[in-house]
């Protein structure tokens, strides 16, 4: 967190001063583990069993906060009988099938909501990365449920947790994270100490956790032991995540993301969602608790937002303008389609997929397959000069002469020269006032795209086909002011926030939305930002003159709440915990939710009620339900729907890795994304042979001093100067047994690609036996490129695409390498080294891993 | 107006002993190097405030600092030392290999610092092999002009370029200096120094121009984690005090002030740090004293080797018929 | 400037007869430092910002001097960041008035080995034109069994993360309209 | 007040280590010995941490244990117990050689700044000098009524002077600005004093020679008036200029030994005298070269005199300084310290003994001078040499640190890591 968010850091270290102890567990000592109080070296990708580990600590020694547990979790649920566990199928749940790679979740469904189970075919939501729809709403769930307070039902969520990760003990996680068991128990036991009524513990993670082919498990294993310890929903508590991205929250609540319409709304599927009806039918689940309850008032608002007057309730509001999905449309699709020439054109608006992606040769081999590329930065950056500097020209895979794509680069406007809102880490919207003009040809996305649709609405002005219609009903007349004919950025907030139709008046929450077509909101989860007409994001209180809590410092969504099922800090009769976590609590008196931050429960309804049998939607959820978006009202200790590889996280080796899964027959997660292209590869890991080509672990992140592909700091002098040159991390051992010198030069080899750095021996990174094996870890940074004041080869070259189900998102962070002295060849001779490796490790591009590895230890059985 | 006893060395306050009458109080820095995270916003902030060119694009190898030393185009320099040492408040030295060392009642451990901080072939931190490995410890300090309370170069400037501020900082002016040079021979920290196609000295001014309209220094301004503390200097010595002794009772007994004391050789600096091992590991000298100490001595001796001189002169031309 | 003020402005005359006799502060201060300002505090305008790096949300005050940046640095105000700032972002004005900074259009023609430039309201216009095209031979207007598909695969979009909230709005809004489905951002990545 | 010779000091309490150490088989270099100065470093504290176990361990007791351990000195820990074989930098040398210098430095680097001075500045010590010494040669032979000397002394200080001038301003970082240097008189910078010397100096002696060209004037008319005045004024010049010669000659003395340069501080007793030396030696070498060995008396016994400050201030600084003096004897500087000395005994021979000879005079006289070019370059470089190597910085102030410390036999105060 020092490394790549250090004034969020400052908190921490707020913290520390106050006696708080702070552990850090990464592959490499960072800067965040110089301060930290203890400092655990960790084999990347392994993080499953670790707190697997502290999981069974917990229950093993009873050392969960019972009374949060049994009223705010479903830990007391009873699951169908037809579930069986990992532990029987060898590191498969019930209901996998081998064809389709993916689980039929009907068996993990509560006792006696078998059939409901809603998406029995997980394989449609893999592609559609559905699990990234749950992101504010609870998945498919039955809303009455058996339960056994008392928590012994064998059958219970509680047990079946703890057989789950029984065999997580310390001596396992020593032998397979590599951490001794020493560190371990001290982490668990600090962490359990550090939890109750008096106490909470936080869980910070960044981004480069998600990237795994288990990430969603990951987050998931961290709220499981959350909720344990509870620690959710209260102060000093919960998990947070440090986003990388100025906005990275904010595009995903207004997704540009092919799976997504803003306010998490699913993009319509063509089989799925052929009507309206079904579609928000599909999100309502009805008969289901919880807020989406009213899911058609926000969609019918969300198209009115979009087609105004054109927008119906007699054609739907013009739902039929909705383009649907037929399956995985995301980036590394998207890529491999250029290479095969199926795409025209491409946007890249403030992204250089060229160093910031995964397989960075796919993305610029991509790219030379276009017919046109159009790119919007601040710099010259080398997604947009792939055919002129890229690797690939050295190589002379891509021939300038002979490279089709024209390419546009339109100079963008800095966040100084446009005025807009950020939505940071934890969804605080903030307001930017503009500075100066943008110079020259400089202009903002907001310009760009308003001009763009201006221009094709009246290209297509009298276009008679049906298709132009969508284009042409769009509401798209935003006031424009200044020199350069800029849109007003604030009447786009209005259109987010949501108005009146008929008066205009902006809405103040969400509760406003109706599905009759009077209100028109861009964005549900946003409305309010612009409650009473006031830009609530611009708003700045400053901190000295508002509580900690500082709700008049721009706006958060939902409802400018700052932390979300505050319900449950307090008890079930709504009562603050503790004194010293005192946060939100029942006021009697005035019968109504109070304290220090905007309740996330309904104001009036009192801790005492309980919903009348069959009673839906917000209704629904009891007075000691403070997980309002879940189906069921409760924190999920086990997940019967929503996450695509399992209700409950399963330790799995990563995609590529040198040891064998010393837990499951099944090594790799058996519901991961594979992609059989030509241009993709996996290197191979245990049970199949040739393991050794790559013997070592590869690791990247950030440097504090550099951020994310490089374009905005690899271009800015006094950062390119603080770290002027690409380098590998690599401990003393590894230096000794490969023959590397501190500065010298290194070359690394994957079945991808092949990338030299300079080398920085350090005790930094250190050898870890795993399972009776010394296991090497080296370290890259990510950021280089081959533009900028300091250039240098991308980390992220050596990666191939494999991606978790649940969200499609790459494994970025741990993959197999291996390590050569010298620098790495140069023309062709590259490609016939990666060529080498290929043939030795046995890797023919285009196949991929085994899916199933269980049979027996020798025999591999692919699946397609 | 009969100059201060201690005018020349021991401590003082420079500020109305440099002819400001009513100054304002001593301001300056206190660097907590235990809460630094080496993040360098320092050394950014520093150059964006004061427009300070680039230092050079090249790897030095010395852990994270890419930097190397204070110069006349870095007025900030984090520096970053890798230790493989235990903390003081680490657990005791397990074998990160997992197997637990066999730590036995009174095993003499000598973890000792084998890193020397050598240059040359030795990657910094190398001294123990695998097996010796114990948990590890990464120091690092962002380092500045200690605006001394005797500053040598100040006293040595022949052109009076650099001078005392009313809040007792040392400041170059720009607009004076001749690019002499001898403020760089002066300086016992090797702070300030001569840029090279400028040929003026260039140093921390401790943001003199924000100190004039009442603001932070950029550097103290943008520290995330208040490692760097600015305020009047007494204020900070107690805080300095108080923190020391904290980190003392929570068992970091290697904790120490370095600069803080009005007794040192340069009557205590206006920029002083908590350092967690000696001064010579972050490459700050163990002893400075400041060179006017000795000056009276000097020009007694010069006059002695004048009048030697002159004597042998005489007694040349008198002596001998020759 | 006479000749006696010069000469009582001479730091030898001032160390003689004011309260600096050795000549290390008050005489020896010039006039340049005397008129020394905080350029801040000669700013025209203060925009309240937000950092455009990492996730926090840092506060920034962006000084504005003669319609160019002067100063970028943390707001004390906000209660997420205390006014501090991480290096990258203090070197927000380096960023923002960095040399390297594209401000022209720059074209590639195919098979071409260099940049042109192009006036940007051409660009849009040929950009637009382009569009249309793709748009038109890659149109899907139904499904195998006739269900609405209403859209084209044949345009991508990627990036979104380091924008506002307003242009991600019009970007999906468009695009939607538009039928083009692939469009993508570093939420992802 | 210097402090004792380091090296000797230091080795003494090696030896007393070895004796102490018995049995244990202490290969110089092999185990850690401690940093320079015999004290324990911080690490030392850090081991007490041994007792410091996971199981009991809480962060009060933890520094409990280390603190139990402060107060007694105990027996020097040997690592052979924890079987690390410490890889020592440079390996172990044989038994009894002199430790090399152990201290802990930031990966090598210089703890100061080497002077930023050129060549031009240690070309100006000798042209200061020279001026000085021929001024006072000058007024010797004008007082003394030996016109040779006098003429040749008063062109030298002249042509002297003028070079340094040059030297001095193109050394400048901005030389344009080269008078900003008279804006301020502070007694605390010896180049202020000396830029106030040499104001004084420079008019006089350039007077003093001009004057020297009163005797081709033309008798009458105004030019012959200024020819009858010149004279007087000149004498007069010529006293002048002798008498701020001597403070020419040693400020610079001062000038390089206040600053922090380890050799050049260090040797502030002696580098006035050195420098004093070298003027009247090369004063004197003027008056050998251009005076009629009739006139050259006085210069060759101002020759001796010059010898004998200079050779005795050499030998000082190269021998007293301990640790400090080695700069001084070591590559380039030694190289030249020693031609110097060569140069100066034969030119104050060729100067005694070839009292008759022209030619052995002037031989001489141009001996002396080479010889004050050679001790200037070297005491220059050696301070420079003095100032890279981070060794001269930390080795002597960490003793005097130890010293003071042990001095005073206080218990480590809290700031010092208590030794263990």
């Amino acid at each position: 967190m020092a490394e790549a968010h250090p004034v969020g850091f400052q908190w921490v270290m707020e913290a520390k001063r106050r006696g708080a102890k702070v552990f850090h567990v990464d592959p490499r000592f960072t800067r965040t583990s110089a301060v930290a109080d203890a400092y655990l070296p960790i084999r990347a990708g392994t993080d499953i069993a670790l707190l697997g580990g502290v999981v069974r600590y917990i229950l093993d020694n009873e050392l969960d906060f019972r009374e949060y547990v049994v009223a705010y979790t479903n830990a007391a649920t009873i699951v169908s009988e037809e579930f069986s566990d990992t532990e029987d199928g060898d590191g498969f749940f019930s209901g996998f099938d081998p064809e389709t790679g993916t689980y039929v979740q009907d068996s993990w469904q509560y006792e006696g909501h078998e059939g409901s189970s809603g998406s029995g075919h997980t394989a449609q939501e893999r592609d559609s990365a559905a699990g990234l729809t749950h992101e504010s709403h609870g998945a498919q769930v039955g809303g009455q449920t058996r339960r056994d307070e008392t928590l012994q039902h064998p059958r219970c969520v509680y047990q079946i947790l703890k057989r789950h990760f029984a065999r997580y003990t310390p001596e396992m996680v020593e032998r397979v994270c590599g951490i001794s068991q020493e560190k371990f128990l001290e982490l668990a036991r600090a962490w359990t100490e550090n939890s109750g009524r008096d106490r909470t513990g936080m869980l910070v993670y960044s981004v480069g956790w998600t990237q795994h082919s288990v990430g969603v498990q990951y987050i998931r294993t961290g709220a499981i032991i959350q909720l344990l310890l509870g620690n959710m929903g209260r102060p000093g508590g919960g998990v947070m995540a440090l986003r990388g991205h100025a906005s990275i929250q904010g595009s995903t609540d207004i997704p540009t993301l092919f799976n997504l319409l803003p306010g998490y709304l699913p993009m319509p599927h063509h089989a799925e969602h052929p009507t309206l009806d079904e579609w928000v039918d599909s999100i309502r689940h009805p008969g289901q608790k919880g807020f989406w309850g009213n899911a058609r008032s926000f969609a019918a608002s969300l198209l009115k937002a979009y087609w105004g007057d054109a927008a119906t309730p007699e054609n739907d509001f013009c739902y039929g303008y909705l383009p649907r999905m037929t399956g995985d449309h995301g980036t590394y699709q998207q890529v491999l389609n250029m290479i095969d020439g199926k795409i025209k054109g491409y946007f890249l608006l403030g992204q250089n997929p060229a160093v910031g992606s995964a397989h960075g040769r796919a993305q610029r081999l991509g790219m030379a397959n276009l017919d046109w590329l159009v790119v919007r930065d601040l710099f010259m950056i080398e997604s947009a000069t792939f055919w002129q500097n890229g690797p690939e020209v050295a190589t002379g895979e891509i021939v300038p002469e002979e490279c089709r794509t024209e390419v546009f680069f339109l100079p963008a406007a800095s966040h100084v020269e446009k005025e807009g809102t950020f939505t940071q880490t934890q969804r605080l919207l903030q307001w930017r006032e503009k500075a100066v003009e943008p110079p020259g040809d400089a202009r903002s996305e907001l310009w760009f795209f308003y001009h763009l649709g201006r221009k094709l609405r009246e290209k297509l002005a009298d276009s008679p086909l049906p298709r132009d219609r969508a284009l042409l009903d769009l509401t798209w007349d935003y006031p424009t002011h200044g020199p350069q004919a800029e849109p007003s950025a604030e009447a786009v907030l209005r259109e987010i926030n949501g108005y009146d139709v008929t008066t205009g008046r902006p809405l103040s929450g969400f509760a406003e939305a109706r599905a009759d077509g009077s209100t028109a909101i861009g964005c549900w989860i946003y409305t309010g930002v612009y409650a009473d007409g006031v830009n609530q994001a611009a708003r700045r209180k400053s901190r000295h003159e508002q509580d900690w809590v500082a709700a008049e410092w721009g706006w958060a969504w939902p409802a400018n709440r700052r932390i979300l099922y505050n319900r449950a800090s307090a008890d079930p009769d709504g009562n603050p915990w503790s004194e010293r976590k005192r946060y939100v609590w029942w006021d009697a008196e005035k019968s109504e939710w109070t304290g220090y931050d905007v309740p996330d429960f309904e104001k009036t309804k009192p801790p005492s009620y309980r919903p009348a049998p069959g009673a839906s939607g917000t209704e629904g959820i009891a007075g000691d339900d403070p997980f309002v978006m879940q189906g069921d009202g409760k924190g999920w200790l086990y997940a019967p729907s929503g996450v695509l590889d399992g209700p409950l996280p399963t330790h799995y080796e990563p995609v590529e890795s040198p040891v064998r899964n010393p837990l499951y027959g099944q090594q790799a997660n058996p519901t991961r994304k594979m992609y059989a292209h030509p241009v993709n590869s996996v290197n191979p890991s245990p049970p199949q042979e040739h393991g050794q080509v790559f013997p070592y672990v590869f690791t990247v992140s950030r440097l504090t001093e550099h951020h994310t592909a490089g374009a905005m700091s690899r271009t800015v002098s006094p950062l390119a100067e603080l770290q002027p040159e690409m380098f590998v991390e690599v401990s003393p051992d590894l230096a000794a047994e490969v023959g590397l010198t501190h500065l010298g030069w290194a070359h690394l080899v994957s079945g991808r690609a092949v990338i030299e750095a300079k080398v920085l021996v350090t005790d930094r990174l250190t050898p870890l036996r795993v399972d009776g094996r010394i296991i090497h870890q080296v370290w890259l940074p990510y950021h280089f490129g081959f533009e900028g004041l300091v250039t240098g080869d991308s980390a992220n070259d050596l990666f191939g695409i494999s991606l978790d189900p649940n969200v499609l998102i790459q494994e970025s962070k741990v993959g197999t390498c291996d390590v050569r002295p010298g620098r790495r060849p140069t023309g062709p001779a590259l490609l016939d080294l990666v060529a080498d490796y290929q043939r030795r490790a046995g890797i023919t591009p285009g196949q991929h891993a085994p899916a199933v590895t269980t049979d027996d230890e020798g025999k591999e059985h692919g699946a397609s | 107006m009969l100059p201060d006893p201690n005018s020349l060395y021991g401590p003082l306050d420079p500020a109305p002993e440099a002819g400001y009458e009513n100054a304002p109080p001593r301001m300056g820095f206190f660097t907590d190097t235990s809460v630094c995270i080496g993040c360098k916003a320092c050394e950014v902030a520093c150059k964006e405030w004061n427009g300070v060119p680039e230092s050079g694009l090249d790897l030095l190898g010395m852990s994270y600092d890419n930097t190397g030393a204070l110069t006349a185009n870095s007025w900030r320099h984090v520096a970053f030392i890798e230790q493989p040492r235990p903390a003081g408040h680490r657990a005791s030295p397990a074998d990160v290999l997992g197997a637990p060392v066999d730590v036995g009642p009174d095993r003499p451990v000598d973890a000792g610092p084998q890193f020397l901080g050598m240059p040359g072939a030795q990657p910094p931190g190398r001294g123990s092999g695998a097996e010796g490995r114990t948990d590890f410890r990464w120091l690092m300090m962002s380092d500045v002009c200690k605006h001394c309370t005797h500053a040598a170069c100040l006293d040595v400037c022949p052109t009076g370029s650099l001078f005392r501020t009313e809040f007792g900082t040392v400041v170059v002016q720009e607009d004076i200096c001749n690019g002499c040079g001898y403020c760089i021979s002066a300086c016992p920290y090797g702070v300030i120094d001569q840029r090279k196609d400028d040929g003026r000295a260039w140093k921390c001014t401790l943001c003199y121009d924000r100190l004039g309209a009442g603001m932070m220094p950029a550097c103290a301004q943008a520290c995330p984690t208040e490692s760097i503390q600015y305020g009047p200097l007494d204020e900070l010595r107690e805080r300095a005090a108080a923190r020391v002794g904290t980190l003392h009772d929570r068992g970091v007994p290697e904790a120490r002030l370095y600069g803080h004391d009005p007794n040192d050789g340069v009557g205590g600096d206006g920029a002083f740090f908590l350092l967690l091992d000696e001064p010579e590991v972050y490459g700050l000298p163990p002893d400075p004293v400041v060179t006017t100490r000795d000056l009276p001595k000097m020009w007694k001796r010069a006059g002695l080797a004048a009048l030697a001189m002159a004597a042998a002169t005489v007694a040349a031309f008198v002596g001998g018929s020759s | 400037m006479g000749v006696r003020s010069w000469f009582e402005g001479w730091p030898v005359y001032r160390q003689l007869t004011g309260t600096d006799p050795l000549g290390r502060g008050a005489a020896a201060k010039s006039d340049g430092s005397r008129a020394l300002t905080a350029r801040t505090d000669t700013a025209d305008s203060v925009a309240r910002s937000v950092c455009p790096y990492c996730a926090v949300g840092c506060g920034q005050r962006v000084f504005v001097k003669d319609g160019q940046v002067s100063q970028i640095e943390g707001d004390p105000d906000s209660p997420i960041s205390r006014g501090r700032l991480c290096p990258k972002g203090s070197a927000s004005k380096s960023l923002v008035t960095s040399p390297l900074r594209q401000t022209t259009v720059r074209y590639r023609r195919p098979y071409s080995t260099q940049w042109e430039g192009l006036e940007l309201d051409t660009a849009l216009d040929m950009i637009a034109d382009r569009i249309l095209a793709a748009r038109e031979q890659t149109w899907e207007d139904v499904d195998t069994q006739g269900r609405p598909l209403n859209r084209t695969l044949g345009i991508s979009s990627l990036g979104g993360a380091t924008l506002d909230n307003e242009e991600n709005y019009l970007i999906k809004k468009l695009f939607t309209a538009m039928g083009a489905l692939q469009i993508e951002n570093q939420a992802r990545i | 007040m210097t402090p004792p010779g380091p090296v000797g000091d230091r080795f003494r309490r090696f030896r007393e280590r070895l004796a102490a150490e018995g049995s244990h088989q202490a290969r110089v270099g092999d185990d850690r010995t401690s940093a320079a100065g015999g004290a324990e470093t911080a690490s030392g504290a850090e081991l007490a941490h041994g007792g410091d176990r996971p199981n009991d361990r809480d962060t009060a007791s933890g520094n409990g244990a280390a603190g139990s351990r402060r107060g007694d000195r105990p027996a020097r820990r040997t690592t052979e117990a924890s079987g690390r074989r410490r890889g020592r930098r440079g390996g172990g040398g044989e038994e009894l050689r002199v430790p090399e210098a152990e201290f802990t430095s930031y990966y090598g680097r210089p703890v100061l700044k080497a002077p930023v001075w050129k060549w031009d500045i240690a070309a100006y010590l000798f042209t200061g000098g020279l001026a000085a010494g021929s001024s006072l040669l000058a007024a010797g032979g004008q007082l003394t009524g030996r016109p040779a000397l006098r003429r040749a002394g008063r062109v030298t200080a002249l042509a002297a002077v003028s070079a340094s001038a040059v030297f001095l301003v193109k050394d400048l970082g901005r030389p344009a600005r080269f008078h900003h240097m008279l804006r301020v008189a502070k007694p605390t910078s010896p180049m202020s004093m000396g830029t106030w010397i040499l104001t004084a100096y420079g008019p006089a002696a350039g007077v003093a020679a001009i004057a020297e060209a009163a005797g081709v004037l033309p008798r009458h008319g105004l030019l012959g008036l200024a020819g009858r005045v010149l004279p007087p004024i000149g004498h007069a010049a010529g006293l002048v200029a002798a008498g701020t010669a001597p403070a020419l000659a040693t400020y610079t003395g001062v000038l390089l030994a206040d600053t922090a340069v380890p050799s050049w501080h260090e040797a502030y007793p002696e580098l006035p005298v050195i420098f004093a030396g070298s003027a009247l030696a090369s004063g004197a070498g003027v008056g050998l070269l251009a005076a009629p060995p009739a006139q050259a008396g006085p210069a060759r016994r101002m020759a001796v005199a010059g010898a004998a400050l200079e050779l005795y201030g050499a030998h000082r600084v190269e021998t007293r300084l301990g640790l400090l003096s080695e700069p001084y004897r070591l590559g380039r500087p030694g190289r030249l310290l020693r031609a110097g000395r060569l140069l100066t005994a034969g030119g104050v021979a060729g100067a005694l003994l070839g009292r008759r000879s022209r030619v052995v005079g002037a031989l001489s006289g141009t001996a002396l001078l080479a010889a004050s070019v050679l001790t200037r370059f070297g005491i220059f470089y050696g301070g420079v040499a003095s100032a890279r190597d981070p060794r001269y910085t930390v080795v002597p102030q960490r003793e005097r640190l130890e010293a003071r410390r042990s001095s005073m036999d206080l218990p480590p105060n809290r700031a010092a890591p208590p030794t263990v």
